[in-house]
């Protein structure tokens, strides 16, 4: 079905190439398990793209960084993109605060099943030499160190794609493959951990997030994979002219840094888990924004990236609002 | 210096002149007397100042190594260490780790013909030199200076310009636009050039101005028929540890702090981009 | 730097409970700190001196002040430091009366305190940067938006004062309510007569532009540059030609046309004149019950015409004037009393609203001044008042007490026993409020010579009993259950924000409160200032106000506009917000949420856009800081790294 | 003096017990409760895991360059009645006590000689480096679980590279044989445990050999420096080439031969520090003047850069010492699976193209 997928993608991608100005997918890395964004402008690389479990990246946040567009001009051809369904929503928050505009973008969407986190692979099979990695129906199919595994794709599944409600895309111009069933359709089963970690009493929390930010090597992976952190270069953790943190490495400069990036993602962030997944220290940074899109939703009944006509609510104040 | 090259010694602001808006000439002096007695540069090397608290930068010695009651470095405000100096006074302590950097080959300059062309801030590091050959002034033929600068305003070392004249220093002087009372020349500084065409035989070129200043003059020099290596010119780059080894001021294989600051124009070709 | 601290005892104000020499000499081991004293009263000529010649001696080049809030001195020790030759923000002001010795007595900890917040000031200090203001010019016209009583007033002040002023008025007269009033209360004068001269004089100022029936479309620019963008309705009659003789409303088939100005007590002609007085004199088609316009044929108006002034194909139309300055004087609305079911939610026609009962008095009015009751237009014998029907009443969101009605229904049964001698006025009230000149004079006047009966107590309850209504009640005095049979009930209703109040607010952004009206700059020393610099407020469209209270603010408004014109430039002030455009993400959110349009885009070369502050709109209040991400966008006087020093102080 | 033991894998971490009281104890561990989880270098405490399995995802680098450290503490003094002129002191305090890091890997020890070229032997000697670098031993694994995203074979180490090292471990099938390389390094066996018999000794030695004789990595490193002075202009190659980058710093803070770094100053009122702290090539802010100019403004001349340093600049500056130690560590940590094999590696494709 994934191979069926991957000629259509081709087939369309081959189509749309002449009226786009450059096309932005995924295609295989020397880490079985892991793709790696490619951008193609030239036809013969179009077999190079790739779809599945292992496109974990989102390359939403392509369209917004320095310098793969900066300095396209206003009147270029439009770029095409491959999306999941958390990774459109990205593109819709992006378009949303006028970052990209809609006819920029030729959005292929893929629906999405969820895709693998390399971790719990390794936490089955060891960190051995992973030599190749296939899926096969429900399972993900291992040849490590000479070994076969046959592992449930359940099993080893991104974290944030557990609780998904999103898997297909919100926008899209074509749409590649089947559509998906959404894994979660409540706020309990999107927000589970949330939830068990708030069900913790206090002092347990904060131990939980002194140990887990304690290995933070503030190398700004999960800042820079974010597709909505837009400041980019400009980031305030790294100033002196504002100075909000110095470059110590203790707690309290982990925990401001983390919870500045989460602030200034409330309201606005996906659930892409970029930041999560990115991390070399293995710290679930998605769970800070989670808890803030918890908020959001419950409070404001607003999810980010849904809507590309939507305003974030903290970006506006009603009139009729009685506490201005 | 001492064993530590992080360390630097302490010093005390004696005077500070106002040039300009934005910028301020220190004079300072080692607290240390001996160290002072003793202290030795080459025209063109730098020292950093540290203001303890907010932190480093770099600035080149200004005054010329014939004349030791203080040293003398100019400062324009730009970031969050220079903004700090320019609020500092006179009976200050600051730190100075210097000299560092390579300097000018003033040994090899001797003999020629010098044309210095400098732009606003840019003047500093050509004063030390400038001064230096008006000390020696046998050693050295025709000494022109092009200097230029926005307006009469933002030209630095006025005070001393009758000083450089009577040193036998031909002096030029522009700026960008018409100013009221100003008598000197009118216009940018690589026009400048081009009206004065010093010949390039036997002369050496030493330029420093903004980049875009720089730029155009070395396309003026190399039209007036100056060779690449006649040129000579000093680099800016960010800096922190100023002796080589914090990895961020190099181009291509060269560290501007160590291997630089002072480079010909025909080492900066092969240092690649990325100036 | 070097830094001067001095310590304010301000007699024993401070110093009674701050040990105040300890907290300058403590001061002395403070960072940039090179000299620190106590002193009497610092904000006196000789404090200030102190001060200045502290600056000369020891090269200060800033200065701390610790002493009251800087509400009250700071102005004070700005202009001190800047004689002395410093650049009058290289001054830092910490509170150690207001938020210290006012408030503790507890001497230690007092001082301790008092020692912390000048920390504080001192740390913030080392990060201040001269700033200065620049000068722009001053268009030296007014606009006023609402031709009340109010926004008269200030009209005709300006105008007196040779300014050219532009009015605009949403209706088709200027007037407001009080053209709809009878009498006024405490004198008993004729409402149309002292206001009548008035609406005449701004009709015919050579210096006044009124655009009646028209609303303000949008406001850009800021104080002394204010553009702005006026729809003039359709009235589908050409109001250059239109003389105003009558004709076309006499003539006019549709009869049963909405009676606007009778409060709905009559009917009205769908081309009319609201009242014989109106300013202007015009006529004006309402759309709602025009034949022609409905598509019927009709069109007898313009047949009729002498000056062939109708215009059934006129649209809407948009005029832009510039000016420099704003009066907001858009007045109120009143109480809906359809809100309270067990009045009859409006549903009996003899249950009235104040200002309906105002028309029925007014001699002008849809009965020719008769008192009749709406239903079968028979004298009323027995007439109740019910006060606070929507005032003072949190459970129709009106909490607030509206401050007339007690005075107006006062009014009205003076006037009603004046015009019925044989009638019985009764008053239910909840409590009299009548705190103006001779106001409570007027209401006793009523109880002990016009013999009103004022029953202290809440209706619960009105229904008709065959044609006259039950007023039940109690009577909280006597402790009693009271029943009054009525032909007449007349509903003080109070006084809300007046409709699309938020709307308009946000085009002049200004703020409001939750009732929606418009809050002033400070409650007791800038009460007809809005935030927005340049926009002045006048009448109830800031609260409840009678009629020589709205008086007042139009011609107090009017005072600071001409202060405001009295310059040929205004000062900015510098303390705004400032982009830093390297560090800019071009995000937008800045101009987003800012609350006063102060931030717009600019185009750099390559059409790169940043955010770029508008100065003088500025007001410095810091929601762009907030929320811009890079932090690019800062208050120059109180920058992210000033706030931190401060913070980083408080927390060592 | 013992010059070789053996100890059996359930004694391991008694006889590190024992150590760690002999010197400052290093040793590679478990930074999260998951046996996957990330792993790195701390000093030994009595029952911490020892993550010998594989190679650690943060390297050793910071025993040496710790991520920040104070350089100089600073304060300035006043007089009690303010006197404008305060006196200032300055003091740098340095510390290096005897350390031993125990269960290095080849490559990690290998990418020292890069460190110590830079902070040892350049004009200026980095003190504060180069005294702990003086105070601290290496013992190091004959490395036996390459993956596939080692190279340390082609650039000039190998599995079995003991270069640098103090004492070498042989994992054998029930145990470690710890074998002192120096002299310094024997005393430090005293006492620790028996010498291996001779069964265990055979098989070390074959696996010593074995090891030795892998070749881990097959990237070309001949002449990348020069191919990569011919491809420094090319715009479309790194185009192409890091196009994916996020410009975030783990490959440099990964990379045990990344010393680059960033001097601060701390300060509240009088007093304060100047602290050093790792820094990233790969951040805009590195290279950003003050004037605004930044001569590597987009990821594109920053990456390029990070190659140059690594392929080129080092080798041209120190006797073609590559600033690479193969461990593979920034492909395996990178978020979009960069690898830097490839870039080195078609640097030398149809350069003329």
């Amino acid at each position: 079905m994934l191979e069926t997928d991957r000629i259509q993608l081709h087939k369309l991608v081959e189509e749309a190439l002449p009226e786009l100005d450059m096309m932005i997918g995924w295609t295989e890395s020397c880490d079985p398990l892991q793709t790696t964004p490619v951008f193609i402008r030239d036809a013969k690389l179009i077999s190079k793209l790739t779809l599945g479990p292992f496109c974990s990246q989102n390359l939403a946040g392509y369209l917004v960084k320095p310098p793969a567009l900066e300095s396209v001009p206003k009147d270029a051809k439009p770029i095409g993109i491959c999306v999941k369904g958390c990774d459109s929503r990205s593109l819709v928050a992006l378009i949303q605060e006028k970052f990209i505009s809609r006819d920029r973008v030729r959005i292929f969407g893929i629906p999405c099943r969820g895709t693998i986190d390399w971790r719990k692979v390794a936490q089955r099979v060891g960190l051995s030499d992973v030599k190749s990695a296939t899926v096969e129906d429900d399972f993900l199919v291992i040849d490590a160190s000479g070994t076969t595994h046959r592992i449930g794709l359940e099993d080893v599944l991104a974290r944030k794609c557990l609780g998904c409600r999103y898997p297909n895309p919100i926008i899209q111009d074509v749409l590649v493959g089947q559509v998906a069933t959404p894994r979660s359709s409540s706020l309990e089963t999107t927000y589970r951990d949330v939830d068990a970690l708030d069900n913790k009493p206090i002092e347990e929390r904060l131990a939980f997030w002194q140990s887990e930010l304690d290995r933070c090597i503030r190398c700004y992976a999960c800042r820079n994979a974010c597709p909505l952190c837009v400041c980019q270069d400009k980031c305030i953790a790294e100033t002196r002219e504002p100075r909000w943190l110095t470059q110590r490495v203790g707690l309290p400069e982990k925990f401001l840094f983390h919870f500045i990036h989460a602030m200034h993602l409330a309201g606005r962030c996906t659930g892409c888990g970029e930041c999560e997944r990115v991390c070399p220290m293995d710290i679930p940074v998605t769970l800070i924004k989670e808890k803030l899109n918890k908020i959001m939703e419950e409070m404001l009944g607003y999810s980010a990236g849904l809507d590309p006509d939507g305003v974030p609510p903290l970006l506006t104040f009603n009139p009729g609002e009685t506490e201005i | 210096m001492n064993n530590n090259p992080y360390l630097p010694e302490l010093a005390t602001i004696q005077e500070i002149i106002t040039e300009t808006g934005n910028i301020r000439t220190l004079r300072i002096t080692l607290n240390d007397k001996d160290r002072m007695e003793r202290f030795t540069f080459r025209p063109g090397q730098v020292g950093q100042i540290s203001v303890f608290g907010t932190g480093e930068s770099t600035f080149v010695i200004n005054s010329p190594p014939t004349r030791k009651d203080y040293l003398q470095f100019s400062v324009m405000k730009a970031g969050e260490v220079t903004s700090r100096i320019h609020q500092l006074n006179a009976g200050d302590q600051v730190g100075l780790r210097a000299p560092l950097g390579n300097g000018f080959g003033f040994d090899e300059m001797k003999g020629h013909d010098i044309l210095f062309v400098g732009g606003g801030i840019g003047m500093a590091p050509l004063r030390t030199l400038l001064l230096y050959m008006i000390d020696n002034r046998a050693d050295y033929g025709d000494i022109t200076v092009i200097y230029g600068a926005r307006s009469p305003k933002d030209m630095c070392y006025t005070y001393e310009f009758e000083e450089w004249r009577a040193g036998g220093v031909n002096l030029i002087l522009t700026v960008d636009a018409e100013f009221p009372g100003w008598k000197e020349r009118v216009g940018f500084v690589p026009t400048v050039l081009s009206e004065v065409a010093p010949s390039p035989n036997n002369r050496i070129a030493v330029v420093c101005g903004p980049p875009i200043m720089i730029k155009f003059v070395l396309f003026g020099l190399t039209e007036l028929g100056f060779e690449d290596q006649q040129i000579i010119t000093t680099l800016e780059k960010r800096m922190k540890c100023g002796i080589g080894i914090c990895g961020r001021c190099n181009a291509g294989s060269k560290y501007v702090c160590l291997d630089g600051p002072v480079f010909s124009y025909d080492q900066i070709r092969a240092m690649g981009g990325e100036l | 730097m070097r830094i001067g601290v001095f310590v304010c005892n301000c007699g024993t104000n401070i110093a009674g409970t701050v040990d105040t020499k300890r907290v300058a000499s403590e001061a002395l081991s403070f960072a940039d700190v090179v000299y620190a004293t106590n002193y009497m009263y610092t904000c006196s000529e000789p404090g200030q001196q102190e001060i200045q010649r502290a600056i000369g001696e020891h090269g200060l080049q800033g200065v701390v002040v610790a002493a009251c809030s800087p509400r009250m001195h700071e102005p004070t020790f700005r202009r001190a430091v800047e004689k002395a030759g410093l650049n009058r923000y290289m001054f830092e002001m910490a509170n150690i009366r207001e938020h210290v010795s006012w408030i503790g007595n507890d001497r230690e900890a007092n001082t301790q305190k008092a020692i912390d917040l000048v920390r504080m000031a001192v740390a913030k200090l080392r990060f201040n940067n001269p700033l200065f203001s620049s000068k722009m010019p001053v268009n030296k016209r007014l606009l006023v938006i609402g031709g009340g009583v109010a926004g008269i007033q200030a009209a005709l002040d300006c105008a007196d004062g040779g300014m050219d002023v532009v009015m605009v008025e949403r209706k088709q007269y200027i007037g407001g309510k009080m053209a709809k009033l009878d009498k006024t209360f405490p004198t008993i004068d004729c409402s149309s007569c002292i206001l009548g001269p008035k609406m005449v004089d701004v009709s015919q100022k050579e210096n006044i532009t009124l655009y009646a029936a028209s609303e303000i479309e949008s406001i850009s620019g800021y104080i002394g540059n204010f553009t702005v963008q006026i729809r003039k309705k359709a009235t589908y009659v050409n109001w250059e030609a239109c003389t105003g003789c009558g004709l076309c409303t006499e003539k006019c088939p549709s009869k049963k046309a909405a009676d606007y100005f009778n409060e709905g007590l009559g009917a009205a002609r769908a081309i009319n004149i609201p009242f014989p007085q109106a300013i202007p004199k015009k006529a004006a088609i309402d759309a709602q019950f025009c034949r022609q316009l409905n598509g019927k044929k009709c069109g007898v108006c313009a047949k009729v015409c002498p000056v062939q002034a109708v215009d059934f194909e006129m649209k809407d139309s948009i005029v832009t004037e510039q000016v420099g300055a704003i009066i907001v004087a858009t007045g109120y609305d009143l109480f809906d009393h359809s809100a309270y079911g067990e009045y009859g939610a409006g549903r009996y026609p003899d249950v009235i609203s104040g200002i309906q009962y105002e028309r029925i008095l007014s001699a002008s009015g849809p009965y020719g001044g008769h008192i009749r009751r709406p239903s079968d237009g028979k004298e009323p014998k027995d007439i109740v008042f019910i006060s606070c029907v929507g005032s003072r009443d949190a459970s129709v969101g009106r909490p607030y007490c509206s401050g007339i009605c007690c005075m107006y229904i006062a009014k009205q049964a003076i006037l009603t026993r004046d015009h019925l001698p044989e009638s019985n006025s009764y008053v239910f009230y909840m409590d009299i409020r009548s705190p103006g000149k001779n106001y409570d004079e007027f209401v006793r006047r009523a109880q002990e010579e016009y013999g009103v009966q004022y029953i202290r107590g809440r209706v619960g309850k009105i229904y008709p009993r065959g044609d006259r209504m039950v007023v039940q009640g109690a009577d909280t005095l006597l402790g009693v259950q009271v029943e009054v049979e009525a032909d007449l009930v007349v509903l003080a209703t109070g006084v809300e924000s007046s409709a699309g109040a938020g709307e308009l607010a946000e085009k002049l952004r200004i703020s409001y409160d939750q009732y929606g009206f418009y809050m002033e700059s400070h409650p007791k020393l800038r009460p007809v200032e809005t935030n927005t610099a340049g926009v002045y407020l006048a009448g109830a469209c800031q609260g409840p106000k009678d009629i020589p209270s709205s008086v007042a603010q139009g011609s107090a408004a009017a005072s600071k506009v001409q202060s405001l014109f009295a310059h040929d430039t205004i000062e900015t002030n510098p303390q705004v917000a400032l982009v830093n455009e390297r560090t800019c993400i071009s995000c937008g959110k800045c101009i987003q949420v800012c609350p006063f349009g102060a931030i717009q885009w600019k185009e750099l070369r390559g059409g790169i856009k940043k955010a770029e502050v508008l100065p003088t709109v500025c007001q410095g209040c810091g929601v762009c800081n907030a929320t811009c991400p890079p932090k690019a966008i800062q208050l120059q006087h109180a920058t992210d790294n000033q706030i931190l020093a401060e913070v980083n102080e408080l927390c060592a | 003096m013992a010059v070789k033991i053996f100890i059996a894998t359930d004694r391991l971490d008694s006889v590190l017990e024992k150590l760690s009281t002999k010197i400052d104890l290093w040793i590679p561990a478990l930074l999260k409760d998951d046996k996957s989880g990330p792993t790195g270098f701390v000093p030994y405490e009595p029952g911490k895991a020892v993550a010998f399995d594989r190679q650690t995802t943060m390297s050793l680098k910071k025993v040496l360059l710790p991520q920040v450290e104070t350089l100089l503490r600073f304060e300035y003094r006043k007089e009690p009645e303010g006197a404008i002129n305060s006196t200032l002191a300055v003091e740098d305090r340095r510390e290096a006590r005897p350390t031993l890091v125990f269960g290095a890997r080849p490559c990690d020890v290998r990418a020292l000689t890069t460190l110590d070229r830079v902070f040892s032997n350049g004009p200026y000697v980095d003190p504060y480096y180069t005294e702990r670098r003086k105070n601290t031993l290496f013992a190091t694994l004959v490395c036996r679980q390459t993956d596939a995203k080692c190279f340390c074979s082609s650039v000039g180490g190998g599995p079995a590279d003991m270069e640098g090292s103090h004492l070498r471990i042989v994992r054998t099938d029930d145990g470690y044989i710890v074998e002192a390389l120096t002299k310094e390094a024997q005393s430090l066996l005293d006492n620790l445990g028996d010498a291996p018999d001779a069964s265990r000794e055979k098989q070390a030695a074959e696996i010593v050999e074995e090891v030795s004789r892998r070749r881990v990595g097959d990237l070309d490193t001949e002449g990348s420096a020069e191919a990569f002075r011919k491809r420094f202009e090319q715009t479309d190659y790194w185009v192409q080439m890091v196009s994916q980058c996020l410009s975030c710093g783990v490959c440099t803070y990964v990379c045990p031969t990344c010393y680059c770094f960033s001097i601060t100053d701390e300060a509240e009122n009088l007093k304060g520090e100047r602290l050093r702290s790792w820094d990233s090539c790969m951040f805009y802010h590195y290279t950003l003047e003050a004037s605004g100019h930044n001569p590597r403004p987009t990821k594109l001349e920053r990456y390029r850069n990070r190659v140059g340093h690594k392929f080129s600049y080092i080798p041209e500056r120190y006797e073609g010492l590559l600033g690479c130690c193969g461990c593979g560590r920034c492909i395996r940590s990178c978020p979009v699976s960069i690898d830097i094999r490839q870039v080195v590696g078609h640097l030398k494709e149809n350069t003329n193209e």
